[in-house]
């Protein structure tokens, strides 16, 4: 078994129009910018895109909302330094948002990846985003039914891989890969070191395998926050 | 009716072909007992990777005997030891594996299972102390569940039923069974021969069996090597 | 009435009378923006430990200019160190710390608090894109939820008020505000004074406020250091 | 801050008469076996343990079973090589038993600690384990409602620890360990080797301090299943 991809355009061919897609990433943190801006190249359209965030600047997410790649974003925050690519096509009516409590979002991945079809927590309750869900009390207190979330693909940055997809990241940039690894039916991770099984000590894996379906090395990764002080743009 | 006895596959050779279904790079999981004597005969070239509830994935043969770490076991409580690739988790992360339909398949034991595909195979319902373990888990979330047994109850009764008389383990789950006798399949609420020893007709198959045994293909010679 | 602009105290004031209540050991999350200010404001001998959403436990102070590492950053995307003792985690199990109530205290921000606890910090409901982050989350999360704010809106409206304009962040959540002219607690559905600037009278504090504020106990002097 | 307890008898003396416990471990894999024996010296009675199973042979949960101090098991799998303890107080009606698969019972546990009060599962759903528990239809397969698990203490086995709390774990005795150090009020941890906080990599901790409330070091803990191969009896 040899979960190697041999080159970024081969590992996003596979994504086709309408696609739901989880993306790693908390801002800059963890976005495996190398897959975003192939999937840029390859340009399937109307996506669905789950992330925390909805981009900056005109790179990463930010590029594949400028090259109206995306139909809907789901996120938790979408805001940035510089939000413009999705706050013009969100006031024209041109991209839908399905906003979603930080905690919540993660839950709902992670539910995702475990089998979970709905489960209970007290966010949101009593607001307007918990409108139109069951609410169920419970030792007293009441709580939002949310249902888990899925995609057809993932795309995550990871630190060191090996050919059978055991993954490690990079400090803060682990945020929603390992969740997001669980909840999608392929998922096609960026590692800046691919090594043979064995090198990454089964004690420190924090992602095993079995969630990931391809890997691929991009040595000395772009981070997206340091192309964006730069004022990058892609493509 | 042949003398079932004298032709039945041994429990090893059941375990053998259930082996032969399991692909390269499949991810595994072997109930405790008799379904981890499958892991024994993998097909020549495949390297299937071995889930234990209890937190290991690609877990290897059994150390040799004083060389257990038993911090290093296998949901059956035996010493394992690791391959390269191996990896440590919690138990939520373990069984979000199991129940997200992580696992390629699952092979399990059965006391009965139903032309439903129904399976029963933690409590006799006899009293005593009932333990589940992770079984319930198991058939809900493989991408396939698969059953090997003998044919037949020690007492002679079919294995293979139209309902579970037993406490069930899971509602709709198996989809193979690998009996001493025959490999069937489940498809749509039917019991569907697959393959069966040459050396037992069509119709003796069906007298041990206690649900109706469709054909919907040409059905298979189970042919075993010795073990 | 004396004037307000006068005596109320800076954001760094509010945010180091926060930071008094917050005990060594403490685990904390401070929302993004002005909250982030009580980190500065610990007191001495008190070595609280700082949560953030995405994934740090135990982070410490901003690294030197040009020192940053992007992959090392907290909720409000701005980069941090780690102190000894830190911890990396997925979203889920930071949120599970959030959620599941093992966060000491949470101190936000706020556009109004109502004398219920309800809080309203995340939409000025004026359209524009909504973003919410992890607010919701902390509100029903943490074992205290405190609120750092000005006492007024820039308009000069009460942001204390018996039920908020705005859409929710949560419900009955919050415990203890601390603005610029007072520490108000929540108790039973109401607004409990527990200091007030000795420059301002309870008169015209109550004025100020958009609902009734009650007296159960002496009533503390808000002294705070120039800052 | 130092969370470190000076000796196993004060770790456990806080645990009164009718506490909830869980004990990590699996069979003989992270039980820890110090402080359960610290535990049975100090001797509180009716007790709730929550363990994957019940003890095995004359030690640990066994011979807590065995001094009567049990009078609830939650667990997925009541039996072991020399299951006696638990088996005849069965029997014998002396002790109540919550049978939960164990997926299950993990998710449960996580759930109590992550502050999820019920979730839906498709496991032991048409079983008599599902019977009188809410059944809900999602996306066509029917799940089963289940509830939050928690506990007032926590007994775990870790590996290396810090005074803060951070924990790793020795191989599969990491099992339910991390999960129980969620779901208890107050969780004390035996560690094989206590550190100062920094002595462990970031990205390795596996149970950040948060969870944990004290830590005692046990050097060389006792592996349940070697004293069980020696028929060691406690006390």
């Amino acid at each position: 078994m040899d979960k190697t991809l041999h080159s970024l355009a081969d590992a996003v061919s596979v994504i086709p129009d309408g696609a739901t897609i989880m993306i790693g990433g908390f801002g800059g943190s963890g976005a495996p910018i190398e897959l975003i801006h192939a999937l840029i190249d390859h340009r399937p359209r109307n996506l669905t895109v789950i992330n925390n965030n909805a981009g900056n600047g005109h790179i990463g997410i930010a590029a594949m909302i400028e090259q109206d790649m995306v139909a809907k974003m789901v996120c938790s925050f979408p805001r940035s330094k510089d939000p413009r690519a999705f706050t013009e096509r969100y006031l024209a009516g041109k991209i839908e948002l399905e906003i979603v409590p930080q905690g919540t979002l993660a839950e709902r991945i992670r539910a995702g990846g475990a089998g979970i079809p709905a489960f209970y927590t007290p966010t949101s309750f009593g607001t307007e985003l918990a409108e139109g869900k069951p609410v169920e009390e419970f030792e007293g207190r009441s709580y939002v039914q949310e249902r888990w979330l899925k995609a057809d693909f993932a795309l995550v940055k990871a630190e060191r891989g090996d050919t059978h997809g055991n993954l490690t990241y990079n400090k803060a940039g682990r945020n929603f890969g390992p969740l997001m690894c669980m909840a999608a039916k392929n998922t096609i991770v960026q590692v800046s070191e691919l090594t043979q099984p064995g090198a990454i000590d089964p004690e420190t894996v924090i992602t095993p395998g079995i969630f990931v379906n391809g890997v691929i090395e991009v040595q000395n990764p772009a981070q997206e926050e340091v192309l964006n002080l730069a004022e990058a743009v892609y493509p | 009716m042949t003398q079932i006895d004298d032709i039945k596959l041994s429990n090893a050779q059941i375990a053998w072909r259930a082996a032969q279904d399991i692909d390269d790079g499949a991810y595994v999981n072997l109930g405790i007992g008799f379904p981890e004597m499958v892991a024994r005969y993998q097909r020549e070239g495949c390297q299937a990777i071995y889930h234990t509830e209890n937190g290991i994935l690609d877990f290897g043969a059994p150390p040799a005997p004083g060389e257990e770490d038993w911090d290093l076991i296998n949901a059956g409580k035996k010493a394992v030891t690791l391959n390269p690739g191996a990896s440590f988790f919690h138990h939520a992360d373990s069984f979000a594996m199991v129940r997200g339909g992580h696992l390629d398949v699952a092979i399990l034991g059965a006391y009965e299972v139903a032309e439903t595909g129904d399976l029963a195979n933690w409590s006799t319902g006899r009293g005593g102390v009932p333990a589940v373990g992770g079984a319930m888990d198991l058939v809900h979330g493989a991408k396939r569940v698969a059953v090997i047994t003998d044919h037949l109850t020690k007492k002679g009764d079919p294995k293979l039923v139209s309902k579970c008389s037993l406490p069930l383990t899971g509602v709709g789950c198996v989809t193979r069974v690998y009996t001493s006798l025959a490999v069937v399949d489940i498809e749509d609420g039917h019991f569907v021969l697959h393959e069966k020893l040459p050396a037992i007709s069509f119709d003796d198959l069906q007298a041990l069996t206690g649900a109706t045994l469709h054909i919907t293909d040409t059905v298979g010679d189970l042919i075993v090597p010795e073990l």
